[in-house]
């Protein structure tokens, strides 16, 4: 879990910019291979299509097909033969092609890949990669645009990473394939096409997992967010300077482990928080960023934390996503109830 | 020999070199009739077809013709806007109307994703069909009144749905049979093994419908399976396999209808493997030269299921110009009362989102519908 | 949903007493079956043996094989059936046999169960119980002592119950089994074979689904709890008087739809709260309940909501498991954190 | 005939009485030699017997008695509170041994929760082949050193995980065959399908073998399966299926070692399904007379391995009062050893909760421990 440089591949590939989200995944996954003979990329599409998002795009045809493997089409099949793959020491990356498309794999997950090194006591580790599409805002129709991610976090011995940026789609899963536990990577459907700068020439960065991040620093209040919603608090953010506030905005980067430090810290200076995702609320990621949030700050605030979040419903049909996702507005009414009469 | 000792119990020792079966063995079924013909059957241009009924024919042709319009004509919707995202079944047609035509009234059709036409040609307003790829709602009509259940996006879990339908409506004394429509990819899921292995232990009236067109978006049948044939599962579930030209409508309509008929009459479940080919993309979101060559696509319209029905007819007098005008005029005003109603927006409410998550909404869920209605209210005011 | 009785039905029955949970259990079925010829009774094991709990002891005798069905052994598929059955009208009552070996239905329960109502516009709705045995404390070997009610409360659409006497054991499952909606009802193993001097005479109460109780009031702090820790609870409490603490004892019974109105009401009043459950700390049930009751109740709060909770790890060997499981001294512990000298 | 119009193309009319299949129809293997024999394969008692290796038959038998009495003492050890639970293999020691047997030490096993004996033949050290059910640990040993992986409990997860495995070391180009066991109720799993059809699809070097004792806990085979057997599963994977007698250690050997040597030369898995019972309950906590007829279990006991390997090495003058005795004695031994050694409490770290959840302990975990670590400082104090 070092911060490492990967200059060389960088350079030799030559990128070009702007990079999207897509991209950069893509590269990662390519420098990986070429660095780790034992890394192995699989899943339904990911070789000769190479992906339904592209992500996957180039690795069977550089790498070969035993490297980047079109499996037959079976969730739990494909992870449980991942798990006998991580047993024999290689690191399989697992591509699920959508959220509610990970569910057969539910029981591999939690009860294998999940438990395996403490079952065995730490003989047996699982190095290995579920890269997740997840979440909505495409357009999709039904069980593509779940927001799984608490059913993750639930689970003891997974690593849960979601990136918000270009940069952190290349350095987190850089970290994720380099780690010797099992990660679940949450990739942000909606920003796979979202762009950056992202320099072809400067050493890519490898980030830690478990560390959160603050995009924006701020006085009045943090938001407290990650991967589909950074975007929404950054703009929502700027237009709260209108009303005068000055809002922080924390991308949290990884779900577990959770970045206490960073996070509480925060909240300490700004006395006020809300979580904002797309996940539903009830039950959802927020509720334990929330619960845990109090327990550190509880005399820091001046207003309880507050969630802002999708409904608790099934993700609504295309033509009404857009009245489920929580947007700028949504977040701006939350940081307005923050009880702003009632203390500084 | 020396005396002996023994912990087990000892039988008289002159059957010693008598080779018995273990006790349970009992083999239950005859595997031969549970295989699969070596070739998969064909109707069209075999002197079989000379029983078939020249009316069904007649339908199964004027059917196709409009299938094959309602496929283009969808995708064409994917163009202007109109539709989210379409997975057509061009060259799949034969397959599609077979499922539906071979269904008595009281049946029920388990369609796959990619179904839409096989619901239309059970009776659906295409406009309901199509409600899931417009996006408006989910399932766009009543399951009950058609006794179709919803269109199923992930794979091969309708299965299951089938044979328990099935099973319950046995269970009920009713005489009505499940078809259940899954891709070739789907057969690799779990779901597709446990469901036939439900359904032949129960002996429930359900037939599977796998259509075989080759692909699993990508993936070609040959990183699927490394079985002989789809339809060979069938033996390791105790049920028939039967493999059929799935572009030889006649041929699949008999071959689906056999099967209704014996799961009808108790006879259990049928898995039918239709050999047939995806003419266009995945879906029009999807690349198809990326993974296959022309010339593979070239060759299969040369074994079209419009045009096998056509020759035949054609050859057997059957069909004329007129017939064939009238064919293509008929599903030109489907097409066009299609696009017509597609053009028109769906009216959509918002407050939709709350309404059918329970059967009476929870204090929750009217807190956050209270919430929608406030900023639909404030959106509508500051317009 | 409501408060109805079933006198004639236990009449007949002629019931002994003590009843255990199981019983209770098996008679709620029992006289479901007996009164709506639509319930089916289905899973693996639970007709000739009657269940590895004996849960359906004798149902399968009275009411047939085709009413009470041994199953092939495959969790979604028989889950897919009972959606199937519920499609045509059916009311199956499905047996997991326990908590983990519900992961394999997961697809099926998310993408379908859960949802079918809604995708379908109320069209067809999924009258359907899924009993699974959960939690630990009965020496269980790996994968037979999960928690796993977070995954269900996560998912939009299902009811979430769990009984914690032998009363409610009945009246609960009577009216999940009566419920239009899916219910997902958990079984604490470790009190089926707790006992009560439940009356064969008395009319058998069928409680209301989504309503908590107040087993124990008191004025001091609120206990916060459901099911297994139940007990637990209400020991501490009766402990706790020693130190001068008089707690109240809230038993959820229903986690969705949580009943906000009796907990809040418990907490505005004693102005502490502990929540107490054997499932992981970390995104589990307690986070949501903890956050809920802070944002309702934040101002008449003296102490953050405090969380008692298994750890963060895979459920522990049956020989470590005692360590693992919050008990009398950790509820205490939590209580004595409430910061009494900070209010009244 | 009249003039035609057609939206497809057409190719030559004469061609329409030729059937033909469609263009992608190639049967890929024949389904023939993938078909189990009519019976299951049985060595002892017959002449086939004459070719087997003493020497094997000899150590067969040793392992066999030993196996008895290992399940024997493993039920004792419930009785007397040393282990949380036994699934015994009484009976079904023929499949234990010969699945342990037939591999090489380079060889990975992947036993279900019932398979302990086939980990102890395997050269397991019995004390830890029990961990899991005494309940000090999960899994009691290192699998990489023994190649053997965790007993596994949610059945048919491990057979995917087998698939991988030989996957795995065939593309690094180790010759290494990975041996997975399952039951009859396993086969019905979704995880069994999907491991199968990606041994076939990528011809991994594994073999699949079910132990069809007849019943999963109270369910009978019957309603488990229709098929005509569990071995004729294999042909819907386009691999080959075999039928044995489970109860003759020679023919579970054989049947095993072949398709262990075809996996090892690139011939691909095989499905193997071993006819056998179970003498005892499904676990000592099981009461198996709530579902079975005692005269049933006397035909099987009838049957029994040990019995029908020592009345062949009796007739054939391999085996005397001495090496029965030998046989008896060694087995003895063991058992004492293992019972001794059980009867030691186990020396338990409850920090061990936190050890190995991660490859480092997390900033949360590390908090938690230290909260355990407190209260048993705590108790140690008070105590
Ligand atoms: C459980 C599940 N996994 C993955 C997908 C994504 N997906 C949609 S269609 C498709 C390919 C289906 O192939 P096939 O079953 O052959 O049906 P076809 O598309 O050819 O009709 C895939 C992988 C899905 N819908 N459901
Ligand atoms: C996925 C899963 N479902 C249910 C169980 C509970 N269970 C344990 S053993 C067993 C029966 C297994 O039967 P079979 O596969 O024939 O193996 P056998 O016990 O006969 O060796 C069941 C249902 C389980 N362990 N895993
Ligand atoms: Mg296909
Ligand atoms: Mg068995």
């Amino acid at each position: 879990m070092t911060t490492a440089t990967t200059g060389a591949a960088a350079k030799a590939a030559g990128r070009t910019k702007p990079a999207t989200m897509a991209q950069a995944l893509q590269r990662a996954m390519r420098d990986a291979m070429a660095e780790d003979p034992t890394v192995h990329v699989m899943g339904e599409d990911v070789g000769t299509l190479g992906g339904v998002f592209r992500v996957t795009d180039g690795l069977a045809k550089e790498f070969g097909e035993d490297r980047c493997t079109d499996t037959p089409l079976a969730e739990a099949g494909i992870l449980g033969a991942a798990v006998g793959m991580a047993m024999y020491g290689l690191r399989p990356v697992v591509e699920m092609q959508f959220d509610a498309f990970a569910y057969p794999a539910f029981e591999q997950l939690v009860s294998h890949v999940a438990k395996m090194r403490n079952r065995t006591r730490g003989a047996m580790p699982m190095p290995m990669v579920i890269r997740v599409p997840y979440g909505g805002g495409i357009g999709g129709v039904e069980h593509h645009s779940d927001s799984s991610e608490i059913y993750y976090m639930a689970t003891p011995g997974l690593h849960v990473v979601t990136p918000a940026t270009v940069e952190d789609a290349y350095g987190l899963l850089r970290a994720a394939i380099a780690s010797d536990d099992p990660v679940v990577f949450l990739e942000p459907k909606r920003l796979y096409w979202s762009k950056s700068d992202w320099s072809p020439e400067a050493p890519a960065r490898v980030e830690p997992l478990g560390r959160a991040v603050v995009r924006r620093p701020g006085t009045s209040a943090t938001l407290i967010t990650y991967g589909p919603s950074l975007p929404v608090c950054l703009e929502a953010a700027e237009a709260a300077t209108a009303e005068g506030w000055d809002l922080e905005v924390v991308d949290l980067r990884s779900l577990v482990p959770f970045d206490d430090e960073t996070v509480a810290a925060s909240v300490r200076r700004t006395g006020r928080a809300v979580v904002v995702h797309e996940s539903g609320g009830f039950a959802g990621p927020g509720a334990e960023i929330a619960a845990r949030v109090t327990e550190r700050c509880f005399h820091h605030l001046e207003a309880p934390v507050l969630r802002v979040a999708g409904f608790d419903v099934p993700y609504p049909p295309p033509m009404l996503e857009r009245h489920h996702l929580p947007g700028v507005d949504r977040v701006l009414d939350a940081v307005a109830r923050l009880q702003w009469e009632a203390g500084n | 020999m020396q005396q002996r000792s023994s912990t087990v119990q000892e039988p008289h020792a002159e059957t010693a070199h008598r080779p018995t079966p273990p006790p349970a063995w009992r083999p239950r079924t005859d595997p031969a009739p549970l295989l699969p013909d070596t070739e998969p059957l064909r109707v069209l241009g075999t002197d079989a077809v000379a029983d078939a009924d020249p009316a069904l024919l007649r339908r199964l042709y004027a059917e196709l013709v409009r299938g094959r319009r309602y496929n283009a004509q969808a995708t064409a919707l994917t163009k202007q806007g109109r539709l989210a995202v379409y997975p057509s079944t061009t060259g799949q047609e034969a397959c599609e109307i077979a499922a539906a035509l071979a269904l008595e009234e009281r049946d029920w059709l388990f369609p796959s994703y990619r179904d839409t036409l096989a619901a239309v040609a059970r009776g659906l307003d295409p406009v309901q069909a199509l409600t899931l790829l417009r996006g408006d709602w989910h399932t766009g009509y009543d399951p009950r009144e058609h006794r179709i259940a919803p269109l199923c996006t992930p794979l091969a879990t309708q299965l299951p749905h089938a044979v328990g339908l099935a099973h319950a409506a046995r269970l009920k004394g009713d005489d009505v049979v499940a078809l259940a429509m899954v891709g070739d990819g789907g057969t690799s899921e779990g779901d597709f093994h446990e469901a036939l292995n439900f359904a032949a232990v129960w002996q429930a009236p359900v037939v599977f419908l796998v259509q075989n067109n080759g692909f699993a978006i990508s993936v070609p049948l040959a990183k699927q399976t490394a079985a002989p044939s789809l339809a060979h599962k069938a033996v390791g579930y105790g049920m028939p396999g039967r493999l059929v030209d799935g572009n030889d409508a006649v041929a699949v309509h008999q071959v689906l209808t056999e099967a209704v008929a014996r799961a009808r009459r108790g006879g259990g479940p049928t898995l039918v493997e239709a050999i047939t080919y995806r003419i266009d993309a995945h879906t029009n979101a999807d690349d198809a030269t990326r993974y296959r060559a022309d010339g593979e696509v070239e060759a299969w319209r040369a074994h079209d299921p419009v045009l096998l029905l056509e020759r035949e007819l054609t050859a057997r007098g059957l069909l004329d110009e007129d017939g064939r005008r009238a064919a293509a005029e008929a599903a030109e005003t489907m097409a066009a009362e299609l696009r017509e109603r597609m053009n028109a927006d769906p009216v959509l409410d918002p407050m939709d989102l709350f309404t059918h998550v329970y059967a009476e909404q929870t204090a929750q869920l009217r807190e956050q519908a209270a919430q929608l209605r406030a900023e639909l209210e404030a959106e509508g005011e500051s317009r």
